[in-house]
């Protein structure tokens, strides 16, 4: 249980993949203008990526390695099918916005970079652990985002058509934030901070620098 | 101005008036004398006297027996006092003959070299360096690589270093004896054609040798713009061709050589005189500045001391101009082969106290002043860096170190210093 | 051979498996996905002709000429609208364009030519910005306000939304776009044979 | 059809006034990940303006005579297209790395990270099934071969573009005292960020 | 513990041991001083409100410097001038009446975003300006343009309130725009305003009040050596050239907006543009062809800001290509 | 209906499957090339994902990078410390073997060197060391702008207070950049010494003794009081400077102890006294009850 439970949090600090290690941008950026869609970005990565890790982890034995990557490609794919069909047709409003970044999770290097290297040598438990760990840390990061850029950029964060939090009237939102370059600079910002608690946890220890 | 003799250069102000017109004069012999045993790029010379031995103005005091490097001559008649070493002005510490002249000095006479039927055999004999600083064995100048014809013979008499006046002088009082090593030169490599070539600002000088050329030589003006006396940016503004990259001069079929240097020359082929003396300009902030004849070896210190001692708040005392030469930690130094000046710069006149943490504010003015069209100002961040690759791929062995960059550049970001170590570690890590 | 079927056989039975999935949530949510889609059309329909029928034009004799004057707008559909068995007027989705892409408006016209309503089904506007124009409502309730045999000129008379200027464009030129279909192509158009006409 | 200034819209469209990189936030990891070199940078746009080609080719052809005449498009066409490229992609590296040890190094070595690039699915899928990307392409439901080449060679090489314009700025930024916590990345992402403003400016341009 | 030669402190350096006038502040000073005629002609026409968006910005980005060096413990870096001419510019490049409040954001973005977070002078790849000025720009846009209507203290409610159902500002610009897309002309003649764009125009940013006295200033610049002309040259001659192709006035194209500002003064920043003279040359014509553009087929009014920073982004793209020639080296396609 | 549609999917996945794994199967055949085995074992270890976030652009040329020592062992980001170890196991442990060369200052000046000028320009002792023989009035004393400290790649120097590089023994390696980086380093003013060496000659002059004082406060004045009381006979003053030959040095700190410039101290690996005892030998004799034990400690550890 110990094990499982740090696998799981190493997915939430210290290699949390878009803050320390800057993969799986593309969507996150992009739909981070709102915290709704932010939510259900994560939310379909979770799944995505706990799935996938389930399945090839299940089936590893029987992956041959040289045709691994066309086969956890399908799987991933398949999972995001599933999440693409099932937004469509329950939650139309959110995937009107999210539309196109569900089919690119395939191309997620998160997932599989996970799958590759977690699942596939690892047991099905610890799969669970790291699938969910690495989800929920790509959906908190980029949470915390779609919360910063909505809050900034609009003054107030909404849930389908109820104002959750809203700032003084007095606020004059920037637009900017909204935007694509507003994105980048929060974004920079955000790994500004992740660095400095990682450095102030000194969670992350330097491997050894090893040069022959 | 208007001409396009090169691409970039600068216009210092040329501080030239204050001994533009003071004729050259004997510097009186020191008490002492440090003689150098390395006055020349390449092997230095072992001494061939020794503590207390007697020598005469003349006399070869060190030699080596290797291809680049010159003898040494005893610049006046008495007695070895010591084989020490000595600081020199670029901060090294050489070698060299200390010497205590005798009180009565007869600076006509000298001991002439061995008689030869080899001129270059002469020129080598009388220590003939290059005097416009570079101090490179003139023989093996004189000696082009096989297969390389030069053409054309040029004469440097530009003298582009603000302050210093010690060619222009030689140019103006002697010009029959720069004509006669120009035909000397000339004879010796079989080149059709010889220029003297002298900055515009020194329009007495160009008629003097005017008047005096021989049959042949061609004397020409060229505009005045830092660094003219380059090799490489001289020969472009003559003959419009450029040194290509990593070959000597002699590619483009010329060869150049300091105006003082041809007149060693001919002195060493006419009369069999050793080089032994020199003429250097000392000026600046000393008392009374002016052109001196000085034996080599006179120290620095006894020198300004001749012309008057310093004069106000000094911040550096140079050897050489002030754009490539060097400053003097100390005044005991002597004064080489290569001397051409001593300057002593004032307060308020000397560059400011650079630091090398001043931005770069990418203003384009070093790229647009580099005779070599470099951009300095990514060499010198690279050379801060330590990214030596980087620099050498950006050609930072081409740098002449003419100092232009450093000159021009508003924030005073120390260009020159920082290339030059670039450039070392480009060239250690290319020679590996 | 062999070692080929090895890496063969696992991809195939990957692939098998993965259509076969797939093929089964489709079949299960395509129901959903269209009725979805539907009711959202239904719902716009619904807000720009309040209590009307509607039936899809689907002649293409006048498509072309729709084409042509809708320019640079696309009119996706038209629709003839009729209240209590009269023809009560006309609602067009018109796809233009905004400023994350394509946005596709729904307008409605009476019989005149006037609009009664405008909606926006689907738009990819950033939250937030471009969205004002669905939520700052009063830019929607403006374009009611255009009288019958309104122009260009009328549609650019009306106000932007500031900072989300290229989507309320999006809107403005849909609208600009239907008025002109109207008075070109439908004003004309010989209504006969269309009552009635199954949806 | 499609006449040539209708064509030249549509390249300089993808490449410059909807750039994929900078104003549509796809295929941003080899955008931070090999920027820092430039002539990585070189290698990757080349390659990945190849290899987009070639995705766009193939996945049109399995659009157009696999999924459409089945009917298997709109569920299947994520699971296909990727494998499609995913195993091109392979094809061409081993193919490279056999036959041109030159080309492999000056491209080969790019094509792996190409793969798990969303900038390649997302064009080709654009390329076949025009729409999905809500790129404002006024060119019909459906895309010929010829325009959908055109289309993917301007979003490539917008790609590419934006890569060295990108590395060329990183390469100053290298030299720059930047504080310790900024330097890297999150200096990165605030140039790209300012490199993106510029592009806010080309927005509406011709209308795209 | 130096010894000392004459009583005095003896320095050892590196050569050249000479150095030229030109210092940092020296050309800063000289930028600003460019600009103080239009900013004071500003100033004397537009009044108070125009002295309190200079007071502001100029204030705000020193500020910004130095509490930020403060804070993160580096050298004072003030008195190199550069902030002073990012505060100026800023203020030129916004309409007067902007509220104080988005100009002292758009200060503080200018200097610590824009310049401070790249490590200082000389070293930010944009034009902090330009920057601040974007950001305002893409953030209150629309209350930006519709400014001229709304105090200078226009309070943050106010903004939010009823700032921002406007229709933009009606600049000669904006109205040329509007009349080319409405009928492909224009409703007025475009030659009759030259006059007023040269010498007195109280319509749009602190910067447009006067053409003239900017390409005064400008020219006082390429005089002194202090930027070059082959930015202005190349932005102002690509932007009438392409003004012509479209059927246009270049005249009135060229004094109207930013342009001049841009040319002489943005667009020429050192540290954000080319460093060789081919490569300034090319990115004048680039700054020029995107503004044109712009202008032309884009759909706002104005695009300098945007023309500017693009470029801004290519600068070192363009250095790259256009190295200067080695002497002696012969170029082969590297 | 249903089954028809599941049939025509699997049909068209099916074939597109067998199409593109029948053409890489074939493919890796036909194409096979032959590798380093070492790249492929790193390869295989690394993720596989090609993300890039090391810097390079696939994870092949990454594992080449760093079977060839281009690339660290760790620089993995995505794979973490597994893969790291992963790595570092293929490569063979002896990459981060230890080493049996430390690199010591023979020079105590610092703020005690007298300057021979005040120097302006690029504070670079290569730089400097260029100018009039660089600005010490010592021509064979540490210079201080830390050119060694930038060029160590292990980031095991610093400057102290004094302006002199010390050399944190714990991570130095003995790689020997900093004495190629020295512009004095063939002098012998850095040098490489036995990691086990207990004590360290801090002054490097070979010029006369006379006048050497002048030029700096802290200087070996060859008094031969080291040498006369080194009971192993360990330390000799040879040409004007006293040297220590490790062979013979049992560490006993008898030479620290005599020698009236304070110009020798203690020294070695663990203990971190490069730093301690560089204030001066006295004191830190004085302030440490024991620095001899640490120093007998790290004999017998090397030993």
């Amino acid at each position: 249980m110990s094990e499982w439970f740090r696998v799981f949090r190493q997915g939430l600090g210290i290699e949390n993949p878009l803050t320390v290690l800057m993969i799986g941008l593309c969507a996150t950026l992009a739909v981070s203008t709102q915290f709704q869609n932010a939510l259900f970005m994560g939310l379909a990565v979770i799944f995505v990526l706990v799935m996938s890790n389930v399945l090839i982890s299940v089936f590893r034995k029987a992956i041959p390695s040289e045709v691994r990557i066309p086969i956890f490609i399908v799987v991933i794919a398949s999972f995001v099918t599933i999440v693409d069909l099932v937004m469509k047709a329950f939650v139309p409003s959110v995937y009107g916005v999210l539309g196109i970044w569900i089919p690119l999770i395939v191309v997620n290097c998160v997932i599989l970079g996970r799958a590759e290297a977690f699942a596939y040598h690892n047991e099905v438990g610890l799969s669970i652990a790291d699938g969910l760990g690495m989800g929920i840390g790509y959906s908190t990061v980029i949470v915390l985002l779609a919360v910063i850029r909505e809050l900034l950029g609009t003054g107030k964060i909404i849930w389908f058509d109820s104002t959750l939090i809203s700032l003084p009237a007095g606020y004059a939102p920037p637009s900017l934030f909204l935007l694509f370059p507003g994105a980048f600079l929060v974004f920079a910002f955000m790994i500004v901070g992740a660095r400095w608690i990682n450095e102030r946890t000194e969670a992350r220890k330097e491997g050894p620098a090893c040069r022959v | 101005m208007g001409r396009s003799v090169f691409a970039g250069g600068v216009h210092p102000p040329g501080h030239k008036e204050s001994t533009a017109g003071s004729p050259v004069q004997w510097a009186p012999v020191p008490a002492r004398l440090v003689v150098p045993l390395s006055q020349h790029l390449g092997a230095p010379c072992a001494p061939v006297v020794g503590k207390g031995d007697r020598v005469e103005r003349g006399q070869v005091i060190g030699d080596v027996d290797a291809m680049v490097s010159a003898p040494i001559h005893s610049p006046v008649a008495g007695t070895v006092a010591e084989i020490g070493t000595t600081l020199v002005a670029g901060g090294q510490r050489v070698a060299a003959v200390i010497i205590e002249p005798d009180e009565v000095q007869d600076l006509a006479s000298f001991v002439p070299i061995e008689a030869s039927d080899d001129p270059r055999a002469c020129v080598r004999a009388a220590g003939v360096v290059g005097m416009g600083g570079a101090t490179f064995p003139s023989t093996v100048k004189l000696t082009p690589p096989k297969g390389m014809a030069i053409d054309t013979v040029i004469l440097n008499g530009c003298e582009c270093e603000p302050f210093l006046t010690c060619d222009h002088r030689l140019m103006l009082e002697e010009p029959e004896r720069v004509v006669a090593g120009a035909v000397r030169i000339r004879e010796m490599i079989g080149a059709k054609r010889v220029i003297i070539a002298l900055e515009d600002n020194k329009p007495d000088a160009a008629a003097a040798l005017r008047a005096a050329a021989a049959d042949g030589i061609e004397v020409t003006e060229l505009p005045t713009r830092y660094p003219q006396g380059a090799e490489k940016q001289l020969i472009y503004a003559l003959l419009k061709k450029e040194v290509p990259h990593g070959k000597l001069p002699a590619a483009t079929g010329a060869l150049v050589h300091n105006v003082a240097t041809a007149v060693a020359i001919a002195d060493a082929l006419e009369s069999g005189k050793p080089l032994t003396e020199r003429i250097v300009t000392v000026t600046g902030a000393v008392a009374r500045p002016g052109n001196y004849r000085v034996v080599i070896g006179t120290l620095v210190s006894d020198l300004i001391e001749h012309a008057g001692g310093l004069v106000g708040e000094v911040e550096r005392v140079i050897s050489g101009g002030p754009m490539t030469g060097m400053a003097l930690g100390s005044l005991e130094v002597p004064i080489t082969k290569g001397s051409s000046g001593i300057v002593a710069l004032p307060k308020g006149m000397a560059a400011p106290a650079i630091s090398d943490d001043q931005p770069c504010i990418r203003c384009g003015r070093c790229p647009a002043v580099c005779p070599m069209g470099l951009e300095p100002y990514i060499l010198a961040t690279y050379a801060g860096k330590r990214m030596w690759d980087a620099a050498a791929e950006r050609n930072v062995i081409d740098c002449i170190e003419c100092g232009a960059c450093s000159y021009v550049c508003p924030t005073k970001r120390p260009l020159l210093q920082l290339i030059r170590v670039g450039k070392s570690a480009a060239m250690s890590k290319g020679a590996k | 051979m062999r070692n080929a079927l090895r890496l063969v056989i696992p991809v195939l039975v990957t692939c098998v498996l993965a259509a076969a999935g797939l093929a089964a949530t489709y079949a299960v949510t395509a129901p959903k996905i269209a009725e979805q889609d539907r009711l959202a059309e239904e719902r716009s329909l619904q807000a720009v002709l309040p209590d009307a029928t509607f039936t899809c034009l689907e002649d293409s004799r006048i498509q072309a000429d729709v084409d042509a004057v809708a320019a640079p707008v696309d009119v996706l559909d038209t629709f003839y609208a009729t209240a209590d068995g009269a023809h009560a007027g006309w609602a067009l989705k018109v796809s233009s364009r905004g400023y994350g892409g394509p946005m596709v408006v729904v307008i409605g016209l009476d019989t005149s030519g006037s609009v009664t309503g405008v909606t926006i089904l689907s738009h990819n506007e950033t939250p937030g910005l471009g969205t004002k124009v669905i939520t700052e409502t009063w830019f929607l309730e403006q374009f009611p306000d255009l009288e019958a045999g309104f122009g260009d000129a009328d549609v650019r008379a009306l106000d932007t939304i500031s900072g989300s200027t290229k989507s309320s464009n999006g809107v403005r030129n849909a609208v600009a776009g239907a008025g002109r279909v109207f008075s070109e192509v439908l004003s004309g158009l010989d209504l006969s044979g269309l009552e009635g006409g199954s949806q | 059809m499609s006449s040539v200034g209708q064509l030249a819209l549509l390249f300089i469209g993808a490449a410059l006034i909807n750039n994929i990189l900078l104003t549509r936030f796809i295929g941003l990891c080899p955008f931070f990940g090999v920027s820092s070199n430039m002539e990585t940078s070189i290698g990757m746009s080349l390659s990945v303006i190849f290899v987009m080609v070639m995705a766009s080719t193939a996945t049109w052809v399995a659009w157009e005579f696999i999924l459409a005449p089945l009917g298997v498009g709109e569920f299947l066409y994520i699971p296909a297209f990727i494998l499609i490229i995913a195993s091109l992609v392979q094809f061409v590296e081993m193919y490279l790395r056999k036959a041109s040890p030159v080309l492999y190094r000056a491209m080969g070595i790019y094509l792996p990270l190409i793969t798990t690039n969303c900038a390649v699915l997302a064009t080709a899928t654009e390329a076949a099934k025009p729409g999905f990307f809500k790129m404002n392409i006024a060119l019909g439901a459906s895309l010929g071969l010829g325009e959908a080449l055109v289309y993917t060679l301007g979003v490539s090489v917008g790609f590419g573009f934006a890569l060295i314009t990108f590395a060329a700025l990183r390469e100053r930024l290298e030299l720059a005292p930047v504080s310790r916590l900024m330097k890297g990345t999150p200096i990165a992402f605030i140039t790209a960020g300012l490199l993106s403003l510029a592009y806010v400016g080309m927005s509406g341009w011709f209308g795209l | 513990m130096s010894k000392s030669v004459n009583g005095s402190d003896r320095i050892v350096g590196p050569s050249p041991h000479i150095a030229s006038s030109a210092t940092c502040t020296g050309i800063m000073l000289w930028v600003v001083a460019a600009l103080t005629p239009a900013a004071l002609w500003a100033v004397v026409n537009m009044g108070l409100v125009a002295v309190q968006l200079l007071v502001v910005t100029i204030g705000v980005a020193l500020g910004t410097e130095w509490a930020v060096n403060s804070i993160s413990r580096k050298p004072q870096t003030l008195l190199d001038g550069s902030a002073l001419v990012t505060g100026l510019l800023l203020a030129m490049s916004l309409p007067p009446r902007t509220p104080w409040w988005m100009a002292a954001i758009g200060a503080f973005v200018a200097i610590w975003l824009g310049k401070l977070l790249f490590g200082g002078l000389g070293h930010n790849l944009f034009n902090p300006a330009l920057v601040g000025r974007a950001f305002v720009t893409l953030s209150w846009g629309g209350v930006l343009a519709g400014v001229q209507n709304r105090g200078w203290f226009a309070t943050l409610a106010d903004v939010s309130a009823e700032g921002l159902d406007t229709v933009s500002g009606a600049t000669r610009l904006a109205v040329a725009a509007a009349d080319r897309a409405a009928s492909g002309g224009y409703g007025f003649d475009l030659a009759a305003q030259y006059q007023p764009l040269l010498l007195k125009n109280l319509e749009g940013s602190l910067g447009e009040i006067s053409a003239g006295l900017l390409i005064l200033g400008g020219l006082v610049l390429i005089v002194k050596g202090i930027i070059d002309w082959r930015i202005p040259a190349g932005y102002i001659g690509t932007m009438g050239l392409v003004s012509w192709a479209f059927g246009s006035d270049p005249i009135f194209h060229v004094l109207a907006g930013g342009v001049m500002l841009g040319a002489f003064f943005m667009a020429t920043d050192y540290v954000s543009s080319p460093m060789s003279k081919k490569g300034r040359l090319i990115y004048g014509i680039g700054c020029g062809l995107f503004n044109a553009l712009g202008r032309f087929i884009g759909p706002m009014p104005e695009s300098t800001t945007f023309a500017i920073l693009f470029m801004n982004g290519l600068a070192p793209l363009i250095d790259r290509l256009t190295r200067p020639r080695v002497f002696g080296v012969v170029k082969t396609d590297a | 209906m249903d089954l028809m549609l599941i049939l025509k999917a699997i049909g068209a996945l099916s074939i597109i499957g067998i199409v593109t794994s029948a053409i890489l199967a074939t493919a890796a055949k036909r194409f096979h090339v032959e590798a380093d085995p070492r790249v492929e074992a790193v390869l295989a270890a690394l993720p596989g994902s090609n993300c890039g976030a090391c810097g390079n652009p696939s994870c092949f040329v990454s594992a080449e990078k760093m079977v060839a020592g281009d690339l660290a062992a760790n620089a993995c980001v995505a794979g973490g410390q597994s893969v790291t170890d992963a790595v570092s196991f293929i490569l063979g442990a002896d990459a981060c073997a230890s080493v049996a060369f430390v690199s010591a200052r023979h020079c105590g000046g610092g703020d005690r060197a007298v300057r021979a000028y005040d120097y302006v320009g690029v504070r670079s002792c290569a730089a400097a060391a260029r100018l009039a023989g660089g600005p010490l009035a010592c021509s064979a004393g540490c210079i201080g702008f830390g050119d060694c400290v930038r060029a160590c790649p292990f980031d095991a120097m610093h400057l102290d207070e004094r302006g002199l590089p010390v050399v944190d023994l714990d991570k130095c390696t003995g790689c020997g950049v900093c004495v190629k980086e020295c512009p004095r380093g063939q002098i012998s003013l850095l040098a490489l010494v036995p990691e086990t060496a207990p004590v360290v000659v801090r002054c490097n002059a070979h010029d006369r003794v006379k006048g050497r004082k002048d030029n700096c406060s802290a200087c070996c004045i060859a008094c031969k009081k080291c040498e006369r009381a080194c009971p192993s006979d360990a330390i000799h003053v040879i040409d004007m400077l006293a040297v220590v030959d490790y062979d013979k040095c049992t560490g006993c700190g008898t030479c620290v102890e005599v020698c009236p410039q304070n110009c020798i101290d203690l020294f070695g690996r663990g203990t971190g006294i490069d730093a301690v005892a560089a204030d001066g030998a006295g004191a830190s004799l004085s302030g440490t009850a024991s620095p001899v034990d640490a120093i007998d400690e790290t004999v017998q550890a090397g030993a």
